[in-house]
Order: C-alpha cells, then structure tokens, then sequence
C-alpha cells in the first residue's frame, strides 16, 4: 500500500538503493538471507555497520551533533525500506538504538566521548545486562550489586539472556547499589562496562532451540569498575532503564517493514510448493486466508507504530500503546513463522547448521528459502517472553485501564 | 486528511456529542424505537439545523464544503449513542447526486436532503452478493424510451423514511462485470416497486426491495450507459469507511463501560477487575479496539489522495480488520458482564448487536479479505 | 462416522423411526425448526413430552422402576440422533434430566409418589432456582433464605436466571437454612415448591438479546412450605446440587448429536448461498476448512462424552473432565452459532419475532434455514455464562491439575 | 478393540516404562545421539528381546499375534522418553511385508527385522506430495524383466540403520490417481540409489532419496502391477495413529512438567502457578492433551472394525485434531517456563521440538483437513 511519493524523496530512496548496490558484498548479503533472529550474524553485522558508518549512515535515528542522520521520519522508513529491500541485515540494536540514545540523554559530556564514537563507528559492541537467573520479566527483582570500595565500585552476581554477549566487548547492566528499604526498583544503578576481557568476568553462551548460541550467561566476580562508570544518578537505574525501553519501542526498526519481507519470502515459497493434490499451494484460498490476514495484522501494526510515533512520550496513552506494540508484533511475528513452517511442510524439519552458516559454502538441502523458517519459527518462541512477556505487558495494559 | 479545518471538525463533534448526551440516552432510545421506529423526525431536523447533513457536500451546493472523513467524528459519536438515526445511508447516497449530477431534478432532491425534508438511500445488495457492490444480477432491459428494472434487493437501510432510491442495475455484461452496470434514481412509490420493510435486530430499519418490471427514463440514469461501477464502488468505500468509525465509538465505549462494571461487580468477595484472566481480557479488548481506531486514523489520512480503486482497498482492509475486532470485543463485554449482558435491559447487549450487524453488513471480514487478495493476486 | 449397527439396534432405529414419523405433528416439528435455545418452545415441548409418555418414552434415562425405559447407552443414543434427524424439540432437561434425578436418588417415598409422576407424564414443569441477583457463577454466595416458623419454612428473597419459570408450576431452588458461621456452601438446603401461583411469589420474565424471554427473576415474600419440602437434608443441599449437576453433565443429552445438525443445517444453507464472486459458500474452500475444523469439534466432544460416560464418577479424572465438557462443548456451539451468521450474511439481521413463534403462520423473509441463525448466535452467547461460567470451569480445572 | 488381552499389553507398557526410566533419561537420550546418532544398536537390540518389535506380527510368524492398536502403549511411553529409535518407521514398513508377502526373500527379512537384525523403512513423501500417500510422481517404467525407478523421495525417516527400503512408485494413471502406484522392495545400497541423510531437528534421522534409473525386477513389486494403493493407505493409516499416541505421551508429560515447575519457579515474590492467566493456560493445555486422548481412544476403539478407507478417515481426524492441539502445549509448555524453555540444555524445549515435528510429518492438520473435507463432500 503505497500512496504517491514526492520527487525528492524518490531521489532519496534512489541514493539510498545505489549506495547498497554498490556496498553491500556477497558475504553481506548471503548474512542478510541467513538471519534466522532479531540478531544477525554477528561479524557480517559488525562489517555492515562499518560500511555505513564511513557514508555517516550508521545511526539514523540520532540528533546530527552526535554523528546522526538527522533524517526525517520517513527518510528513516525508506531507508529501512529499502535495507529488507535488498536483504542487507538489520544494525544490531543494543548499542545504535539501546545504550547510544541513553547515553546521549543522560551521559556526561566526558561518558559522551568516550562512548559515542566507538558506537557510531562499530568499533564497539555493547552487550545487554538487565535479566538474572531468578528475575525473568521481573526486573526489578535483580540481585547483582555493586559495592563501593574507594573510587570503584566491586560488581559481583550474574545476568542472563544477554544477547550476543560472546561477541561484546563492552557491556551497559543493570546493578543493585542501594539498601533493601522501600520498592525494589529503588537503589538500581545504570553501569557502563568499558572492558569485557576482565578476569572476573565470566561469559557462557547458552545453545537455544535453534541449536546455536545467541544469549548468554554473565558472571561477575569482584569485577572492579571506576565510579564514572555509572550513567545517569547512582540508585536512579530505573529511570534510565524506562527511559531506554520507551525510547527503545518507539524510536526503533519498523517491525511492520521486516515482517512483510517475511510474508513475501512465505508467498514466494508457497508459490512453488505444491499442495499434495496436484496444484500449488498459493493457489489454495487457506492460505489465500491465512496470508491476508497476516497482511492485514503488518498492516495495522504499521498503523499502530505511526500513531504512536506521533505521540507525546510518557502521555498517559503512550504507555498501554507501548506495551500493545510488543504484544501484538511479537505475536504477529510468531504467527507469521507459523505459516512458514506450515508451508514449508516436513523439509524445514531438517537440521542444517552448516548451511545457515555464512560462508559455509555448505548447499542448503531443499528449498534455498525453506532453510530459514524452522530456525526463525524456533527463535521466535522467545519473542513473548523476553523484553518483558506478553504477559507482563498485558497486565501492564490492564493496570493502565483500570487506573 | 480533511478537508474542514480542525476548528469546524471539533465544533462538529461537541455539538454531536451535547445531541447523544442530551437527548439520545438509552432511555430515549427506547422511546424513539418504540415510537419512530428509531427514526425521528425531530431528530432528523436537529441533524439538519445542527449542519451534520451539509458536511460532505461543496459549498456552492450548500453544503459545509468537507469530505467523508470529515464526517468521522459523527460517526463515532453515534457509535456511542447507538444512533439508528438513517443518518449514513443518507450521506453516502446523496454524495452520489453530488457534485457531477447537481442539476434539474436531483439539485432539488440534493437540497431536500440537505435542509431534512428528503431522504434518499442506496439499493446495492442482493441475494448472494454478500459484500461486492459489483455482483449485479438485478437487470436493466432497454425498452424504447428508457430500461425495464426486474430484480431483488435486499438489506436496503432506512428506506422507510426516504422518498427515492438509488439502484444499481445491470444492462451489461456478466455477474461481477465491472461493465455495464447503471445506477438509476427513482420514487419509492413507483409502480412496480414492492417494499418489504423491517426492523432489524440492531433497531435500525431494513428493507427488501423487489423490481417488478418498472420503467425508468434516461433521465433517471446517473451516468453514461453502463458506466456507473465508479460510483457505486465510490458508495460503498464511503460507506465502509463510515461504519469503521461507528464501529470504533462502540467498541471505546465497550472497553470503558466493561472496566467500569469488573471494578464494582464483586464474585467470590472480591471485584470482578482483580481477576487476572479477566484483566488480560480487558486488555485485548482495548488491542483490539485500539488497532482499529489505528487503522482507521491511518486510512482517513490517506484517503482523500487516493484514487477510487485504492479507496476501495483502503475501505476493504478496514472491514476485513473490523470483523474479529468487533466480534472480540462484543462478546467479551457480554462474557464479562455476565447474565445481565444477555437482557435487554442494559445496553451492552445493544452494543452488541449493533457491533454483530455492523460486521456482516457490506460484507464481513471473510469477504473482504478474499477481496483483498484478489486485488494484490491481480 | 457410523461402524457397523447389529441387526438387533437397526430394529430399534426403526421402531423409533416410526414411531416418531406417526405421531410428531406438524406444530410439533415447526417447534423443533423453530428452536432457538438450549429450551425449545414451552407449549409444544411438553405437548411431545405427553405424547412420549403415551408410549413410556419420556424419561430415557430413569431406571425402569421409576418409570423410565431401561435402555442401554447405544439405545439412548439412537433414540436421541433420531429425535434429531427428525428435527423433534428436545425433551425439557429441568424436570427430566436435574430434578427427577436426584428425586430418585435423595427423595423420601413420599416425595417419589408425590413428585415423580407428573414429572414423567409432563404434567408438570419445574423450574429451577439457583443463581441470584448477586451470586451469578458463584453459587455458594447465596442468599434467599427460608427460616422455620412451625411446621414451615417461610421464604424470602429472590432468584433469577431462571429459565422458564413463567411457564412452570413446580420450582426447585437452593436457599440458606443454616447460620453464618463455616463456609459459605454449609447450611444451604434443597427445596421442592410444589405451587407457585402463591401470591408472595412474584415471576417476571427477562427478555433477553434475542427479544424474547427465557429467563426470569423470581420474588419470594414470606412464602410458606412444609417442612417435607426439603429434599435430602437440612442444610446439606449443596450435596443435591453437585450430584445433579455432575449427573446432569454425564448422563444428559450428547452435545455431540446436537451439535451436528446444526452443522448440517449450516452446510445446506452455504450449498445454496452465493459467494459475492458466483460462486457457491459450500464451495469455498474457507468455508470448508473452518467446516471441518467445527465437525472434528463435536467428533471430539462425542469421544470425550463416551469417555467420561464411563469414567467413574467422583474420580479424580472425572471432576475435570466434566468441566472440560462443559467449556468445550459451549465454545463449539458457540463457534458453530458463529459460523451460521457468517454463512447467512446480512440477511440474518432482520428481527423476525412473529416468524419465529409456532403457528403464527408468518412466512419468513429469506431462506427459512436462516430464520433461526441470528437468534441463536445472540442466545448461545449465554451458553459460557450460564451454569458456571467458562472460567468458572477453567478454575477448577487449574485446581485439580495443581492439587 | 484390541487383539492382545490386557494383560500382555499392560506388561508390555511396564517393560518399556522401565526401559524408559531406567536407560533412557534425557541425559542418556543426549548420549545416544551423540554417540549413535539418536538410533543406539544396544537399545534395538532390547526392542527385539522385549518383543516390541513382534507385538503386531501374525504368531505364525514369529509375532506375538497383536494389532496396530497394541503398540499404542509403547508408542506413549515413546513419547515420554523422546525415544529416537526407528521403532514406528520399522514397524509400519514391516506391517506391509506380512501376512500376504510372507515367503522367500521377505519372509527372511522379517524374521529379521522381528529378531531386530534387520531393519527397513518406507520411503513415501515427494516434494509437494504434503500428507497425500497417493500423490506419487516417481515413476517406474516397464523395461524387459522388471521396472526402471526414477525420482525423489524425501523425508524418509531412520533409513540411516536400514538396509532395506519399500518405495512407492508409479507405473500408470495421473497423479494421485488411486490405480497406477506400485510398491517395490529394495536395498538402500542398490546402483542408482543416491541417499542424502541429515539428523532433524527433533533428534531423529530424515533422508533424501533419489532414484537415478534404478533397476528393480518384477519379484521385488509386492502387489499386482499398479494396485499397491491399499498397502500404502495402510502404511499411512498406521503411522499416523502411532504417531497420535506418541504425541499424547508427549503432552502429558509436557502438562505435568509445566503444572509442577509453576509450583516452584517464583516472579514478584508469587509462584507462578498462582497466576490466574496461567492457571487457565494450563488448563487449556490439559483440555487439548485430554481431547486428543479421548479421540485416540475412540479412535483405536474402532480401529480394528473398520475397512481400510475408514481407517484412513479415522487416521486423518487424529492428525488434524492433533495439529493445534500439540501446537498449542508445546508452544504454551515453552511460554510457561519462560527463558529456559528457550534452551538446549532443559527437556521442555526438545519436547517442543519434537511435537513441531510429528505436527509437520506425514501431512499437517490443514491437508488432512482437505482431505477430510474431500471425504465427505464425496
């Protein structure tokens, strides 16, 4: 659905598609194909990242001062747009569109040098701290604390479900600083970590249903952090985190835009699949069914995200909308890898590791777009459970109606 | 987006708003079903003065200069009110008088309509059309000076206080041909034309109209020969789209009423609101209602660049999505009022219903999403 | 799906066959088509009743002593998918399948000879009297009340949802005898009130979604009864009510042969409904598919049936899988109601009360199969509310599987 | 109802219960898999001396006399233990060699198979076939003594530890025409015949088999020339029920699992199973494993009275009935546990993938439901 688009903006979309003809190499590409997950595969990602960054197009989304864009909204969308176009992977979120944008609203000017650089130029991956082993959705139940000791602080306790953490070299966490007294989410801190590779700090990946590690375990023993390392004021985590995830939901990818690259992926599949009674399985009016009413749920929550990028955030409709955003694109994405596998029938079954990896040169048995979809149906089991589960932003919903 | 300037939009709105508050509680509902079949004449008059009915018409016509998205916010306003007042199948049929026909007769039936004395409504379905305002089986026979119409139609709203009715007609090509359908304005009252009235199960009035045969001049035909599918689909996109915002008024009100009676309506000691399974279900209801209220503010930004066929997609997503959304939220706000949401005697069943015939008029979601991919299949 | 029948059971089809072809009448079969509701038209039901009882069929599942016919459950079961391939109204389940029942089970002699033989001639009607103004799926809340004054109770307080009772001359009904102390459920007795034209009670009907009314709410000012007007003991009514209730799930009419003439009805209809493109409904394969999706419903509800028909009752098994018949049976019947409006379209708006009422003689507007669909969809909303609600049933559920 | 009296049957469950507890908990079943590729010699070997392997097999041959219906019990007890052995891929291929072909060279290989020496495994599914056993485009044309194969089987379970195959092919008639399909048995390691094995996700072994011009002679066609439909119904049937009872293992397990670890794993200082949002999960869960069970349990209760395409009719509703059904608990079992149910490490997530599976092999719910559909539309 698309309405007519202004001349300048044709020009626009036509720079971006030139530069991602000309940049994008195979090996990036091939990444592009093979992402079976929010995440990308990490060094094609990383290369990505460092090719846009050198055509000052890393962060599209952040003020000009800071190395931004300064793109209006729908520069932003086009170039997404025209990213899924070409299949190019997706920039990571957690350091672009997480710690970047909190560092920039609450970071020192000297936190601000340190970090952003490094940042924009995708010299730095920072790894994500907020879950632990007995606080899944609950967050502000965290146990890992940091106790001053002169001018450092001494982190000891564990953060689980940290994406991509093996990859990281730096990390922003959340830790408990203040006394027990009051509500829990009170005496949390905002900790940016400069150096992985320190001793005390233990990094296991944890292998998931799709057979490769993407999370991982975080311990932390006696790790020593100056106390600059916090950002934002110390027991004032919370804000920063809120902060963040408002920012995070708002201000990021379209999801409407990825998921409908998916549903072309399905139709060109379902297109050549046939239906076990003779003709193709894009013809059946099921799946005729089945794929609209996906559209029609990419459709709406494209409407959804318009409407709330044009909110005030923190109004009192920002939140539930928020909250209706994760539940229903976690769920239309899950529904969508639903009718992949479905379509896809008993080939996705098999277990391809070496093909889904980028520069294998391992053939994929089958169906080449088949090979995705069982490890994309897999992932995405995990998409309404974390970032707060769907329960949790259903009762964060109710609560917000019954105020 | 519109073409009204805020201020007018907004004055608008309170000025429906003061009216359903006002004089359209559900007792006066009541009244006004029990006494006017659900259609007032003082209302209509109120509707007219108020200068809801000149909205959507060009000012050179006497009308307030806006668009169809200009008249949302009434729509909405008589969601709340369960408003069966005819005041859509008016609009949407008198818009097709204007601005290219505004001559002789039907300047005059335009300006009937605008200042409340004339009604006129819109003859499009029939047996087994189910929402396709294309699939027109009754027929046109040209006959010397004009056509012989012989056919059916049926769930024709509120012809009951309307004077004229515009048929769409065949005289072309086959079923579902987008050629060689024509639209013709007629009396009610001609000879030939039999009206089966009734009320409907939402308190608006229906009627099954048979053509036995009636003569219409050229006169009568609004476009050129078999050229009036434009229109027509025109009719029915408006249309749609009216009714989304109808449906979005009932649906908000569903959500608020529903959060009100869990807070109070205590089972086993304690509020119905505490119970968590019922608490996850107000919040679907408010993703429900939400997301059609997105899509439909989205859609009503986009409406008036399109062209008529994208309009037709637009309003076809918009029902195709209307369908589960109101069905979901209408019988949760029964489930969860309990046994009282069954009576007659509290106005969530009445949401209900007016939710369930909104569904299925001009075709219901199945419908419309078949439609949809036939259009993004072609 | 039928397996082969012995010649012995095809005889009995037959002789059921017949009979009902010689004496079902035309009023009687216009109620059956006409039947809306879980309840068919009150005159005409218990006209069928009589004319049953004429030839010892009315109580099918009483024991043979008290008048009922003795039959197997292959028997009951052909009885019943006769009655409704000949589209006869079901029999009342008030008196036949609740109260009988436990008068059989919990009555005095007095009781039987006095209750019992109008119930199987049909000469009388009883309506039952559980739920109140504010105790709706929590029955054990009540709070009509019947004091002891002599040789009586005296009743005060009210009921409602009570179906048919302005038809009804007879009224069981739950009220609390005991004191306050203990739970809720204790001090609560069963009571048979063998005349309700007393003029401290007061019926008026709810009309209902459907326009007409089924339900009704019932006033009971200072209303005398004899002491022998409790069934069981004093203050142990609560035991009645479960039996009744487990009895009235297990050994009532199967959903499952219902259920599937409604869905035969439906596919008839769509064979003659057009599509909006030329085609025929019955044709669609959307129409098929959530067809066949509603059929393995039922087929599944009639395997659960058998299984539960011979599950010892009062088993740990039993408790909930007789709350799984009830939630899974309402949600088919309901989806099934669901599809019938979707089948008929717009034309299943018109209100047709005057069509609807059994020898009005009003033809009805549209295909006659379509007459009762809207009606029944409104009415059907009731059927997860009523008789504890779905999540009422889903509590126990949870609770069984977590005890 | 079933060939072998209760009792046999319940010994023959306690043996594999034991079997089940005793050598094949997860840590075990991780062992096998990484050692033997999920399919351990030591194991078969057990299945053999336990008689598992000859519950449906004639006694005259060396069985213990029972049905299908019989290794229900097993098949459940599979279930449980996520059991990798090619138990049902061996069992419904053999069913096909006995009673009829029961002599020479078959003869030997089933008394083979029955002591648990020799395996074979029916290659069945095409590209596109989805769960449509008669939808067969490998062809076999007439050359001189016998038949030249040429085509594509895929997902052809276990063929890994057998030496023999049963492919269907056809020799005449159009696709998926009943007439025309031949059933030939062959070794795995014949000239022409090309596998590509790979382990599944679910820990089993799939193969691709490709026939490049395969000689087979006319003693290797097991029914008269292209009347091999029956027997193949047969293998279908038989799978699908065998499958049924294994996913009821499954989701049993997976309710248990589920109830008891929101028992104990706590959020905002609240164990889990005091919500009431999840409280009702489970329930929903229990109503699914439980509608599923009955229906298998009706299902077998009938199985043995009906003629092989009422069979196939019964096989069918399991398999569409099973589709949302496994669904929903594996999906609902992962939610329920949160993070961890998303890892390698923890059962839950392999149960999960192990019903995905069997929801996905031999047709989904949506084909059988077509194929129900055709059924009684005919």
């Amino acid at each position: 659905m698309s309405t007519q688009e202004s001349a300048e903006l044709s020009r626009f979309r036509q720079q971006v598609r030139d530069f991602i003809e000309q940049n994008a190499d195979e090996e990036i590409l091939e990444a592009g194909r093979k992402t079976t997950s929010f995440f990308p595969p990490f060094d094609q990602v990383m290369k990505w990242h460092r090719i846009l960054h050198g055509q000052g197009w890393s962060a599209i989304r952040w003020p000009e001062e800071y190395g931004g864009t300064g793109w209006d909204v729908p520069r932003q969308l086009i170039f997404e747009e025209e990213c899924r176009r070409a299949g190019v992977p997706l920039l990571l979120p957690q350091s672009i569109a997480m710690v970047g944008p909190a560092i920039i609203h609450y970071g020192t000017e000297a936190q601000k040098k340190k970090h952003l650089p490094g940042i924009l130029a995708g010299e730095d991956f920072w790894a994500q701290g907020y879950s632990e082993p007995n606080a899944g959705s609950d967050l502000a139940s965290l146990k890992c604390r940091a106790d001053r000791d002169g001018d450092h602080y001494v982190i000891n306790g564990s953060k689980t479900w940290t994406t991509y953490a093996h990859h990281a070299n730096r990390m922003f966490l959340l830790v408990r600083t203040g006394g027990g007294a009051g509500k829990p989410q009170q005496g949390i801190s905002f900790f940016l970590i400069e150096d992985l590779s320190d001793p005390g700090i233990d990094i296991r990946p944890i292998i998931g249903l799709d057979g490769v590690p993407e999370q991982c375990d975080v311990f932390f023993t006696d790790v020593r952090v100056p106390l600059d390392c916090c950002l934002g004021e110390e027991n004032d985590g919370w804000s920063v985190a809120k902060y963040l995830l408002e920012h995070e939901r708002g201000g990021g990818t379209s999801f409407a835009t990825t998921f409908r690259h998916e549903l072309d992926l399905i139709r060109r599949l379902a297109g050549r699949t046939g239906d076990g009674f003779g003709g193709m399985l894009a013809d059946d009016p099921v799946f005729q069914d089945r794929y609209i009413r996906l559209a029609l749920e990419v459709d709406t929550l494209e409407a959804t995200e318009e409407v709330f990028a044009s909110m005030e955030k923190g109004s009192p409709q920002s939140g539930p909308m928020s909250s209706m955003i994760k539940v229903t694109s976690m769920e239309a994405i899950q529904r969508i890898t639903e009718l992949a596998i479905d379509v896809a029938g008993s080939p996705s079954l098999a277990l391809q590791l070496a093909a889904l990896t980028v520069g294998s040169g391992v053939e994929p048995i089958g169906d080449e777009d088949a090979l995705t979809l069982m490890p994309k149906y897999l992932n995405n089991r995990a998409a309404s459970i974390f970032g707060g589960s769907n329960e949790i932003q259903r009762n964060i919903i109710a609560k917000s109606l019954l105020r | 987006m519109s073409t009204l300037n805020q201020e007018t939009r907004s004055m608008l709105e309170d000025s429906v708003n003061r009216f359903v508050q006002g004089e359209y509680t559900f007792d006066d509902r009541k009244h006004n079903l029990k006494e006017h079949h659900g259609q007032s004449p003082d209302h209509w008059h109120t509707f007219a003065e108020m200068g809801w009915l000149s909205i959507p018409f060009p000012e050179e016509q006497g009308g307030l200069g806006g668009d169809i998205t200009d008249t949302l916010g009434v729509m909405k306003v008589f969601g709340r009110g369960m408003v069966t007042e005819p005041y859509l199948s008016v609009i949407t049929a008198a818009r097709l008088l204007s601005p290219a026909n505004y001559k002789g007769e039907v300047a005059e039936l335009l300006d009937g309509i605008l200042s409340g004395e004339r009604q006129v409504v819109f003859a499009s379905e029939e047996p087994g059309s189910r929402g396709n305002p294309l699939a027109v089986a009754l027929k046109a026979e040209p006959d010397g000076t004009g056509y012989r119409l012989s056919g059916e139609k049926i769930a024709v709203m509120h012809s009951l206080t309307a004077g004229h009715v515009l048929v769409s007609a065949r005289s072309a090509g086959g079923y579902t041909d987008e050629q060689g359908i024509d639209l013709f304005l007629l009396a009610l009252d001609a000879p030939g034309v039999e009206v089966t009235g009734y009320p409907m199960m939402d308190g608006h009035q229906g009627a099954n109209i048979t053509f036995n045969g009636v003569s219409v001049s050229k006169t009568q035909q609004l476009t050129g020969a078999g050229g009036a599918a434009a229109l027509i689909l025109q009719a029915s996109s408006e249309s749609l789209l009216m009714l989304a915002s109808e449906a979005v008024g009932i649906m908000e009100t569903l959500v608020r009423k529903t959060v009100a009676y869990t807070r109070t309506r205590k089972q086993f000691g304690v509020a119905l609101a505490e119970f968590q399974v019922l608490q996850h279900r107000m919040a679907d209801m408010y993703i429900e209602t939400t997301s059609l209220a997105n899509l439909l503010a989205q859609t009503a930004s986009r409406w008036l660049e399109a062209e008529a066929p994208q309009q037709a997609i637009l309003a076809s997503k918009l029902k195709a999505r209307l369908g589960p959304a109101a069905r979901y939220v209408g019988q949760q706000a029964v489930q969860l009022h309990g046994g009282i949401g069954m009576t007659d005697e509290l106005d969530i069943g009445h949401y209900f219903k007016r939710l369930t015939s909104i569904e299925l008029q001009l075709g219901n979601a199945e419908w419309h999403r078949k439609r949809l991919w036939r259009e993004i299949a072609a």
